[in-house]
């Protein structure tokens, strides 16, 4: 039985799953517990859970989340929230130094089962220092990992995945997608986890694939319908849902299946996760494309404020039907 | 916060205020009142749907901005976090740049660029408005350092808000800017919170947070934010020391917000009780404050005060209304202001791609 | 007339030009005055310019980065070093956020007339934490610009070009280049810039497109020779120098003459450089190629400490032969 | 470096002192001298081409690791920064393993992936080696955190140098530590320079760099770090302040380096006079200090103290033949130990590609 969550509910209830099936899951980061998170995720679940479970932290976050690291390394399995991701910066030696490498460097001896999420994405009218998109960014680090999902369901499997993975999963959600509504699997039907490295076609289709992750999934879905409305183009839809690991299978598949990719990526256009999509599509399916491999990324400028134009410097439906439209 | 310790000694007799003309103390009072009534146009059109992001009201703390920036002289700067609209107009940012920034449209001071937190005016030594907390820290030291270095005789003043002193870069510019002797005042502005969480929920201290200073043998202060002459005459000498003797000093200013930390702060009204806000109101609000003081002056009529209110309304609506009909950026605006040899189109912007738009 | 003179050398000789040149040019960073620089690269030029021109920091790399950033505001014109790029990670806010977008978010009222540099490489037996190769990283923010010379010559050229370039400019050095000789023009010969943007042929060739920046560049051209004298394969090796702003003209020239593409890239597999390259590639000159794109990166994993295996993670001209050979 | 107000106090008799046997006695003189033996050793072989990086060697210093490393119960933890060699010895690695790591060699603690930097041995609740500046803090913090979180009656020790403070992270954990109430001792490692720079051109202080605790009311003290019974008393109470009261401390033991700040530094006789170093040698090198001090009180001989030094020396010429003819990593080996999930071949790590080397 299904019921219909928001995403943000969704990856709450995922969260009070995991704080109810392991005591060593502790949730931290600014404003998670009195003021029930800055965007409401983690409603509720301080007055439930209490001060030793879900815990506020003064705004540093590299001190908090290498306090996360710490704890750990001895057996703790810290949630902790980026109140935006676009943090990142002031704890990147944290998360790309010691997160990332701590195993590495003992040889194996230390490992760091962390989680760090929060919101990462553009098209809220909060200007360029918080609009950073770091999926690729931080794919780039052998040692981590990183997911990205797009739907209530997929937000709770991931986010439960995440917390269970004995590695750093750094898990990258969208403030516009909270208020979306899914359907989620009734936990009186069984623990519900989406593997990290899975991907799943949102949309068969076969004259053009689409592969997006995160909000441009529900872009890209959008923009499928009007193709196939308005220009009879039935386009596929993959949704990567885990960008490392990343289900190079299933993209290669759905290439060899349509023949044409158009990838659709919030990031700035210089890398970021299509660039290696790309990379990887052009390597092992050299023989099955009719066609370059085109994408549709963020217009390649800091994130503009202005809500009048905001929109059009992210992937959008016209920008994707435009795209797709160029491959005939 | 206002500390329960507020001093009792009266600064209007203090040199750099005896010095006010009464014509200067209309204007510091109109700068208080303009700012408010700015805010609260703003706050309307917020809600009106006009903007977007976030808004975060200054409303409260007038005579930090007002005060500290009142001193300043050609070579004074100032730079700020995002809760910048006070220190925008004491500054002489006009409200129309201002709004329309707001409002996202061509005409605003960053072209609609960066919104409510990034205001920004060069010429008049103003260098922002910034999102991450207590990252402008080390830009203000740079601003001093470079004071300094061109030999400029004048310092940068340099805001952040309590919660922010819990960032590693502003740590690392107090050491750097006691250790290098650079002209910069940091001045906390503390009202008590960041976002939801009290000061003793977020900082560690011994006595106040200016204290910290001590760590590096700074000079530090406390000040009460609700009256305007203490905010001056205490500055006035953290900015002397910075210009003379190349000095920093570290003030802490006791304020207080109205507001919830943004508009969209859902819970303002559960992490401060009514009592405690309506007491602000009451005794320490800046503009009653000043305005009780300079009537008892002989500076002000009750009457010149309402005009000076109804002055700034009307402003207030017609930069709002400026901003409604100004042009907002268009698609092609996006791919401009990123770098500078670009936007000069200089022969280095020529050679290679500096975009990877397809 | 051109003489020889070490990596280290010219770029030396470019920094003190440039701080005869102009009053407001300034280097700081950590033990680059008395000390003469970790890396010795400032070598001398406390002794000459005095403790204004060039300038001890503690080591707060937050603190006198966004130091500089904030001086270059007001005009003066900061050369910073970092002892490794490596601690970006420390510095990443000032880096990424500041200097990124301050131009951006202030309507073009701001500009930032900084540049970082620093050596930027593994294969000196210094761990992961201090062997992050980050090119590709900061190319994928809008309003910075990044360059990595390979000889001693574009070295001196690209700093000055940097220095005098009204943009932040990372500038990324190698440990294990600053001891190669090579020519370099006679500043009686005039001033010597080299422009960012620029990618230059290192060496003509028909077979094979090798693409490389930085220590690559050298492995590349090494692995050329191999694969002229045992392979009889005449590769082009083509220098891009600098990354961003890139010249995209070049790259798709080569491809066009040889068909065939291999990319050379110290850094980690997933993005990197080099999957931005192919991404452009494959999307401007799709019809040209009569092959995948390959790579070859660094061994996916963090930098191994072990002197006796360390070279082997690194691109080197065994693996790129190889890699070339594959394409047959 | 040694300060000018050292303690004239006799540690000897503090209880925690008192309680030594001589036997035990002997062992930490033992422990002393075996790192100093060892690092002599890894000088040579590191001279002689055997090893890559650089080689940090904390010959001098070695009462700091030892002195407080010997107060650690089994839920005691300790993490340092990349001079770690002391510390790995004191918690009991052994010679073979490190000397190894060095060589790159699998027999390495870290399997040849980390050097010199990076020891570890978890199971002797010692968590590395790390080296970017102060990046450990948060770690160490995070350690402690754990085990209060866990209910274990523990603390952390958590060492830095005198230039590390200077780092944001380190003011960062400082706050936490304090606010949270997380059982972490800060031993600051003051050697009195950071690479070639000395506190005085690095930091800006009053009186001391621990005094930097004050800012966060967290308990702080200064020790001599030649008298192994000093460090060993005033650490005991900060340890025990952490275990029983989860409380921090910030601890500054005041020590020297012998050599540059790792082998590769040429200037290392150019910042510091020959005099300089002389003076430490004969007066407070911490195992010659402690081997009087031993002697005095009969607990030591001559011929002892030379049999253990020349024990030490065979020992590390014995690691260091162990390291020679130990098998080097292959190429298989940089792929592993960089997912848990991978090296255990669970079922999460075969669905997706987790590398991406074609
Ligand atoms: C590095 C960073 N972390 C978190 C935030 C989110 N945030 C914005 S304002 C704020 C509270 C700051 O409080 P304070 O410094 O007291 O300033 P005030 O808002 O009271 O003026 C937080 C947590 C941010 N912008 N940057
Ligand atoms: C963030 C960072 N910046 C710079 C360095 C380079 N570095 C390594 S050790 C060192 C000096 C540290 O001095 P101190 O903290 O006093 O420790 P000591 O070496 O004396 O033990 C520097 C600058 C680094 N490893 N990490
Ligand atoms: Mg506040
Ligand atoms: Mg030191």
């Amino acid at each position: 039985m299904s019921r219909t969550l928001t995403y943000r509910e969704a990856i709450r209830e995922g969260l009070d799953e995991e704080l109810a099936r392991d005591p060593n899951v502790v949730l931290m980061g600014e404003e998670v517990a009195q003021y029930n998170g800055a965007y409401k995720v983690t409603q509720g679940l301080w007055e439930k859970w209490g001060d030793k479970r879900v815990v506020d932290t003064p705004i540093s976050e590299a001190g908090f989340i290498g306090m996360g690291i710490g704890a750990s390394m001895l057996g703790v399995r810290p949630v902790m929230e980026l109140m935006f991701w676009s943090f990142h910066s002031v704890a990147f030696d944290q998360l790309v130094s010691n997160a990332a490498c701590v195993r590495y460097m003992s040889g194996g001896l230390c490992n760091c089962p962390i989680v760090v999420r929060g919101p990462a994405n553009g098209g809220t009218g909060v200007g360029a220092t918080h609009s950073h998109i770091p999926e690729g960014l931080f794919a780039a680090f052998p040692g981590l990992k990183v997911c990205a999902p797009a739907t209530p369901a997929d937000a709770k499997g991931l986010i439960k995945a995440a917390i269970r993975d004995n590695d750093p999963v750094y898990f990258m959600e969208n403030t516009l997608l909270y208020g979306n509504s899914g359907e989620v699997p009734d936990p009186a039907d069984g623990d519900f986890v989406i593997p990290l490295g899975l991907a799943e076609i949102k949309r068969e289709g076969a004259d053009v694939s689409i592969i997006a992750h995160g909000r441009s999934v529900i872009q890209s879905l959008a923009a499928a319908e009007i193709l196939q409305r308005d220009h009879g183009v039935n386009a596929e839809v993959l949704d990567l849902r885990s960008i490392r690991p990343l289900d190079v299978d299933a993209i290669l598949k759905t290439v060899m299946k349509t023949n044409r990719v158009v990838l659709v990526d919030e990031s700035k256009p210089f890398g970021g996760v299509s660039a290696m999509v790309a990379m990887l599509i052009q390597e092992h399916a050299f023989d099955h494309l009719d066609a370059p491999i085109k994408r549709v990324c963020s217009i390649d400028a800091p994130a503009i404020y202005s809500p009048h134009i905001e929109h059009e410097q992210l992937p959008n439906p016209k920008r994707i039907v435009d795209k797709v439209l160029t491959l005939r | 916060m206002i500390s329960a310790t507020s001093s009792t000694l009266d600064f209007a007799s203090s040199p750099i205020n005896r010095s006010l003309t009464p014509a200067r103390k209309i204007e510091l009072f109109t700068q208080m009142v303009r700012i408010r009534r700015f805010e609260q146009a703003a706050l309307k059109y917020y809600n009106g749907g006009k903007m977007g992001g976030f808004l975060h009201l200054y409303i409260g703390q007038e005579a930090v901005a007002v005060g500290t920036i009142s001193l300043g002289g050609a070579d004074d700067h100032f730079i700020t976090a995002y809760r910048d609209h006070g220190h925008a107009l004491a500054v002489g940012m006009g409200m129309n740049e201002c709004m329309a920034e707001m409002y996202g449209k061509q005409t605003g001071c960053s072209k609609g660029k960066g919104g409510s937190m990034h205001f920004f005016a060069p010429d008049k030594n103003f260098w922002g408005g910034h999102g991450i907390v207590a990252g402008q820290t080390p830009l203000g030291l740079g601003l001093a350092y470079g004071l300094k270095y061109l030999g400029r005789e004048g310092c940068c003043l340099c805001y952040l808000g309590d919660g922010a002193v819990n960032q590693g870069a502003f740590h690392e510019s107090l050491n750097i800017a006691a250790l290098f002797g650079i002209p910069v005042v940091y001045i906390i502005e503390n009202n008590g919170y960041s976002m939801g969480t009290s000061q003793e929920r977020s900082s560690a201290y011994n006595g106040c947070l200016a204290q910290r200073a001590e760590a590096y043998a700074i000079e530090w202060d406390v000040i009460d934010g609700s009256d305007l002459y203490e905010v001056r005459a205490k500055t006035q000498i953290a900015m002397e020391r910075a210009r003379k003797e190349h000095k920093p000093t570290v003030l802490e200013i006791d304020t207080y917000r109205y507001y919830g930390h943004s508009v969209a702060d859902s819970r303002a009204k559960k992490y401060r009780t009514p009592e405690e806000i309506e007491d602000y109101k009451l005794n320490h609000d800046p503009i009653t404050v000043f305005e009780r003081r300079l009537i008892a002056e002989g500076v002000l009529t009750e009457e010149l005060s309402k005009s000076i209110h109804q002055d700034a309304k009307n402003e207030a609506a017609a930069s709002a209304k400026f901003a409604d009909e100004s042009p907002a950026p268009t698609v092609a605006d996006i791919s401009t202001d990123i770098y500078w040899e670009s936007d000069h189109n200089t022969p280095a912007s020529q050679i290679g791609h500096h975009f990877f738009n397809d």
